[in-house]
């Protein structure tokens, strides 16, 4: 039987242009209608290291970047030495002969060795060492019978009319490579049922979430750069004539989530990116946004912990620096999506939650999730924009008050400008006017009625948020329980469950904070649970447990800087069914 | 009605200051109260921004908007608010220990965009709301409750960083004169571009050294002396002085593009007042880019 | 039967002079042998406002400040009038009667009133406007009979030998105050019981604190000024030329902590002190010493919240806060001391956990703790130190393992300056030598090595920590469960609740990480459970859930930024029993 | 052994520097290491501190004591160091982003102080290790990815900073003068005081505009024009050169007393060395206060 999906990886050090093959790879599957998932593994360094990236491509929508490689494009000797190991019996390696020598003893027999002597392959087209990988690519598309025009298309895209010379080269370039794979390398049962009348969009967790505050109607972004969550920036900022979106780098994360607090303050939808790190820094903000109750989207791109730790790994270890951000209580709403889909989607209602409630609304994403490609079908672009209650006019009794008592605990918000509105933000306590209780005269009453008020809203969050779903069958012997980017992971192993007719279901909590109503009695009514987490504590297990009392019996913890890989769910699924 | 003359008393606020009595934010307070009379700019139209310190309460005793935030980061949520809506007046206030000490950084990056806001400096050379400690105006040698024994350190010189950070109106007053204090705050709120005024604003409770009188002997109109604002050479001369003469006016100006002319984000008017009615068809569009 | 404890209230406003009468009368009372607790009720401004300074004095034990007053010193008209209602009937009121003309309608006839002509007193010994409280100090001395030449002294010791003249005055103004009061106002049925051989010593928390800390060996105290932790501040700045402490104020909280982290790395003990705004500043760099191993103590004093919230008020609402400081997971303890007493021996304790497991160690006092006097039996001074496992010599493979790996996870400390053990510290994940692996190389074997040997300490830290202890009866009918400051309330009302013959008991959790082993099972057997928390949101009782699994079942918090008084703790266990 | 004379190779660790072929810091490193070499350092008696950033890396190429920490605060780490063991000799180092960015109000408040430290900072007007966006050094104008249409903002000018703010030597480097960056290095090591070494050290990865080519066209050393180190007035008119005519060397330096001096809780020595078998009868004593 002819596979219908492959795996490529292609290996090398930092510099040798990786990433861009491996987008154009990505981009010839997605625009013949396949669906693909594709992680980069790189390390915190400018040039050299060892870097992969790896996509997996299929007809059918794919989860994961898997496990086993059938075609690795091996940049320098150590690379495809340090990777070979890692194709499957039948795979192959593509690699510069003219610079590589395999040494026949390390390598499996059944892998398949396809050297390009790109000396000969490219003659005199170009010089640029970068160019030994568009003839791989140019081969790899041969040997997988796609079509060339569509890599030729990409090509033209990628380089644009602005390097008219560079695109030629790389045209030429790849034909040749294609020709030599057609001409000299053995042929491969590859039957990718592509369909290129269904171009898919292929695009990053980040990328999704910046798609996503275009849509919601920010305004403004301001940024320090801190991988993972530094290409928000640069796309937002390449984007910003566009959109007409004011992208701000500013001196630090402190002084970037006051910018966007002011810039909020004054009405424009804002929101701030960063890493652990940096959200450290910005904490106190966090209290000052939810104490004069102003709106404000957070994104943490979770990363290798503690301190500086992985900067280039994914971790799920920041969730009780989210709950515990900023001294007091008072409300804050936590989000984690799970896809590069929900990365869209969850931005849109963290802006209008925020908007809605008037408080900080955290995103915590990872670096997996920021920084891995995914197809999606294309997105809902009928976005609700929820601005929440705004006052226009001049109240009638002449007297506004800004943190009036309702209800909701919402007040109704106007912007700086509106007739008849003026009143005091301030991060010191207040009364309903916004005048300042702390200081002359401290009034306990007002005091707790204003604490209550604030508070109150996070009970209506609650109500807003949906109910908590539950994947697969009803009774199953064994409820995985997951948060984040493990969504994927976990719904490819469920896919193997069923398959093998094992009875497991999946409850994935997306929401933290408020924490949603039902899922306490999902896990009271389980026969048994397992909890799937990117970290050493079991932060989720442990927030489950004070939200609901409820203990989870196994658990699955990974702290080494990698993302799961579905054998490790089902191998420990396996170990306790 | 709007339109109407409006009073000093117009842009008070009902509370009352909660200064010691002869504490110098009062003098400054009434220099941006008496600047804002004679401009006649609306109220609704004003922001003022403060930290947290003594000197930061002054949003509570002015009629217009107000953001009492974080220690040290009145700039940054003033220049947020500029972002956020450049047809705002916005007055970043705070004392010496918020502005030069915790959020030196953040004056000196603002500097360096020139936004366009005025930003007032209560500098007492104190700490005063948490009861006397250094701060990093006070003198070398200054005995306060954390420096029992005399600072050991040079006091920073917000003048010349001014100077040599972009800053494109550097200005000092003296709360001992008021009807200069509320000149320089006048034009400093006229001024396009990063405006400072660095006021003498002697903390009577905490500080026994930099008193009035101490003032008194020592400060000098620049004006006086027919300084020429225009030249940054002999401004960052003067910034020196200290300890003898005290030069009080302003030390530079200059006619510079504002951070909010050049933002391409900005061309288009207020961010607060740009449609949001078309978000999702831009995104469709740039979706295209992931095909 | 005539009294046996007083309670005196001094109110005016800021700038009256509140605190030095205070603390004279509490010293008066002191070194007569008698027990007592002071506390400050003010506003974030300083002059103007409502404060007043109330201490209580015994001969026994004394716990709370009171709720109810016997005399008041009311320093101006809007004072008296204020406070007047919280006198008990026989209870008195002084007041300069040249300044303050009482409206007798508006007082309770049982209220006694002591008007004293200040400048008929006073005649032409001084003018400073204070010199009225030391005339009503004096004449108070005289209503309760204690001992007029201790007040003489505390007179003489307050000012010293600099300021002969006006300590003259003011020992002049007292004795005029003392002879007015024997001639002209009734007397009063008080017995205070008092032993004037039995001085003993009154100090604040902070105070406490900060003597632990010169026990514990502390060198460098860096902070910013930040209610309520300022006085520590300024009392180590004072005392520094005698302990030898270097004691810094530094440009921000930021810096403070990476200070003490360097002082620390290089050997000496250090510590730092903020309140909650500066302790998210420092959460950062929390991480940064549990991820390079670098013992620190961390004094986070509690004040209302959120954001500036209440400056100078009191609540227990970073415990959040301190659990989640910094990004992902890492080793931290958190400690929260309960009296005067204890803030003493946590300190000790605090450097010692944190030597020898090299790791921060967070103390969480609030305001109320850190400001509030308390007269104490003398502490026990020979501290223990602890310094840790630490490497003085060259190692004999000549290869120093800065993190080597060990059944504890502490690895030997080296400090720079020690022959043969040269490291590096790095915020970066790193191996057992100190050299990075974050870098060219990613090596998640390693990584998860590290990290299981980082953790592996708190495993360790758990072991040291002492039984949880149950204050009463084992079979209650319910359990009371505090932490923090709340202690010394509620052991009033345990007191009243043993008079009472009420079944009650008492579980003051002192440990908050790691949590103590013991604690599930004291809250399973118990009966019923009242958790007793200075919070909006129940933060010891979210994490007794998480950490145990167990509900507490009924509820008192309190966050208007008041103490709790014994009547409420009373009242709400009536209304459970 | 440790009289024996060292060589270059004893201050080197085993660590390949993971730069970029050609950047710039490998000549700073080059530079430390040769000062040491020539003072004869005690590689036990040396801490370096960095940041974080490509050039914070060189912690772990130099044979000392190593405290690689977080992004922007190396300096107050530096300089608690010295208040823990005054006796060590310690290098704070980092980027342009690291210490003129996030750090700039920790440069300059520990220029104030004049603790004796020495600070190198690896100049590349652009953020490296992030993968190339403005860094508060770079040209306005500039294009990155964080600005692609151009920074907006004045940049930082350390050694100005430097002279009006307490720094008792400030000097310039260049990375394509090696001989001359580690002269000025070895000198910044030996002087008594805050001192500062910023290099130019070109990016070859992200800065196409500041290259070695760029910088050669411009630079001259201050020692070639009879500049006098000790005035004040005239390192001020040189800090402010820079497009055309870049000048290296040294612009400043003086003799004064450093905090460590004047501390007088370092009078003693060391606080690491303090004894700690009194320390209960210390607090035994001060008890009596409270009585
Ligand atoms: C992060 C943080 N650290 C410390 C404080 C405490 N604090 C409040 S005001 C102040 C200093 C005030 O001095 P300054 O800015 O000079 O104002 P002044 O009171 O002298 O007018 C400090 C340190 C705080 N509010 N937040
Ligand atoms: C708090 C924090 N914010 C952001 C980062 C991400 N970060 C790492 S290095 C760096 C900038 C590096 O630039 P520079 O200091 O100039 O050093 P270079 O790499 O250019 O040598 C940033 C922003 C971080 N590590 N910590
Ligand atoms: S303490 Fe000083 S600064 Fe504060 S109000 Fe009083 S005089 Fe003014
Ligand atoms: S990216 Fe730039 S600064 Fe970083 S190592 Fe490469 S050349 Fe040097
Ligand atoms: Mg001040
Ligand atoms: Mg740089």
């Amino acid at each position: 039987m002819s596979k219908t999906e492959v795996v490529l990886r292609v290996a090398g050090a930092a510099g040798d242009g990786i990433a861009s093959s491996g987008e154009a790879f990505a981009k010839i599957c997605s625009r013949s209608g396949l669906h693909l998932l594709a992680y980069n593994s790189y390390q915190s360094v400018i040039r050299g290291g060892f870097i992969w990236l790896q996509i997996r491509a299929s007809h059918e929508k794919v989860f994961t970047h898997g496990n086993k490689v059938d075609f690795l494009i091996a940049l320098n000797q150590r690379e495809f030495e340090r990777n070979c190991v890692d194709i499957v019996p039948g795979g192959a390696i593509l690699y510069n002969s003219d610079k590589i020598k395999p040494n026949k003893d390390k390598i499996n027999e059944n892998i398949i060795l396809c050297p390009l002597p790109v000396g000969q392959i490219i003659k005199d087209i170009g010089r640029n060492p970068i160019l030994q990988n568009t003839v791989a690519l140019g081969a790899l598309i041969k040997l997988l019978d796609l079509d060339f025009e569509n890599m030729a298309n990409v090509i033209r895209d990628y380089f644009g009319k602005k390097k008219q010379t560079a695109m030629e080269v790389n045209l030429q370039v790849s034909k040749a490579g294609y020709d030599y794979a057609d001409k000299n390398l053995p042929q491969f049962d590859f039957k990718l049922e592509t369909d290129l009348d269904n171009k898919r969009p292929v695009l990053t967790g980040n990328q999704a979430l910046s798609l996503g505050s275009i849509s919601a109607g920010c305004k403004f972004y301001a940024a320090y750069p801190m991988t993972p969550a530094s290409s928000i920036l640069h796309w937002l900022s390449a984007h910003s004539i566009q959109t007409g979106m004011v992208v701000k780098q500013a001196e630090d994360e402190i002084s970037v989530i006051n910018m966007a607090i002011g810039a909020s303050f004054a009405g424009a939808r804002s929101m701030v990116g960063t890493s652990g790190g940096g959200f450290s820094l910005m904490t106190e903000a966090i209290g000052l946004a939810g104490q004069t109750e102003t709106p404000l989207v957070i994104i943490n791109s979770m990363r290798g912990g503690p301190s500086t730790g992985l900067p280039t790994k994914t971790e799920q270890a920041d969730l009780f620096q989210a709950i515990g951000a900023s001294q007091g209580d008072f409300p804050k709403v936590i989000i984690a999506p799970s896809t590069v889909e929900d990365c869209y989607y969850s931005t849109i209602e963290a802006f209008n939650l925020a908007d809605k409630y008037q408080l900080p609304v955290i995103l915590l994403s990872d670096l997996f999730l920021s920084e891995h490609m995914e197809s999606v079908d294309s997105f809902n672009f009928d976005a609700i924009i929820d601005r929440g209650e705004i006052v226009t006019h001049k109240p009638s009794d002449n007297a506004y008050r800004r943190y009036k008592f309702t209800p909701t605990g919402v007040s109704p918000r106007a912007f700086p400008g509106t007739s008849g509105t003026i009143f005091q933000a301030t991060s010191d306590e207040h009364d309903d006017f916004g005048n300042v209780i702390s200081d002359v005269f401290t009034d306990p009453e007002m005091r707790t009625k204003i604490m209550d008020k604030r508070m109150k809203k996070m009970d209506f969050v609650k109500k807003d948020l949906p109910i908590p779903k539950l994947y697969g069958t009803d009774d199953a012997k064994l409820t995985l329980v997951s948060w984040g980017s493990t969504f994927n992971v976990i719904r490819e192993s469920m896919h193997f469950f069923s398959q093998e007719n094992l009875p497991i279901n999946h409850l994935h909590i997306k929401y933290l904070a408020p924490f949603q109503s039902g899922i306490q009695k999902i896990l009271e009514t389980s026969n048994d649970t397992l909890i799937i987490e990117g970290n050493f504590t079991g932060q989720l297990s442990k927030l489950i447990t004070m939200e609901t009392g409820f203990k989870i019996n196994h658990t699955l913890f990974k702290y080494d800087g990698e993302p799961f890989y579905t054998e490790e769910i089902i191998d420990k699924v396996r170990d306790i069914i | 009605m709007e339109t109407e003359s409006k009073k000093i008393s117009d842009y008070k606020t009902n509370t009352t200051p909660t200064w010691c009595p002869g504490c110098g934010d009062f003098a400054v307070l009434r220099g941006v109260l008496s600047a804002l009379t004679e401009l006649q700019i609306n109220s609704k139209d004003v922001v003022v921004v403060s930290g947290i310190g003594c000197s930061s309460n002054i949003t509570g005793f002015i009629n217009s908007y107000g953001f009492h935030g974080l220690h040290g980061r009145a700039v940054p949520v003033a220049s947020g608010i500029r972002f956020g809506n450049h047809n705002l007046k916005v007055i970043a206030t705070g004392g010496d220990g918020d502005g030069y000490g915790i959020g030196l950084g953040h004056f000196i990056h603002a500097m360096r965009r020139n936004i366009d806001l005025t930003y007032i400096v209560m500098n007492n050379q104190v700490y005063g709301l948490t009861t006397g400690q250094a701060s990093p105006t006070s003198d070398k040698g200054m005995l306060t409750k954390s420096t029992p024994t005399g600072s050991l350190e040079v006091p920073v010189n917000p003048i010349a960083l001014g100077l040599i950070s972009g800053a494109t109106y550097i200005s000092r007053g003296f709360s001992g004169d008021p009807s200069h204090l509320a000149m320089i705050t006048k034009n400093a709120l006229t001024h396009k571009g990063f405006s400072l005024v660095d006021v003498l604003s002697p903390c009577v409770t905490y500080n026994k050294i930099q008193t009035y009188e101490w003032f008194r002997e020592r400060v000098y109109k620049l004006e006086d002396e027919k300084h020429n604002t225009r030249n940054l050479d002999s401004a960052i001369k003067k910034a020196h002085e200290w300890d003898v003469k005290i030069p009080i006016g302003v030390f530079y100006e200059a006619n510079q593009a504002t951070y909010e002319d050049d933002d391409p984000g900005l061309k288009n008017g207020p961010l607060v007042e740009q449609p949001l009615d078309n978000t999702g068809n831009m995104s469709k569009e740039i979706m295209k880019e992931f095909i």
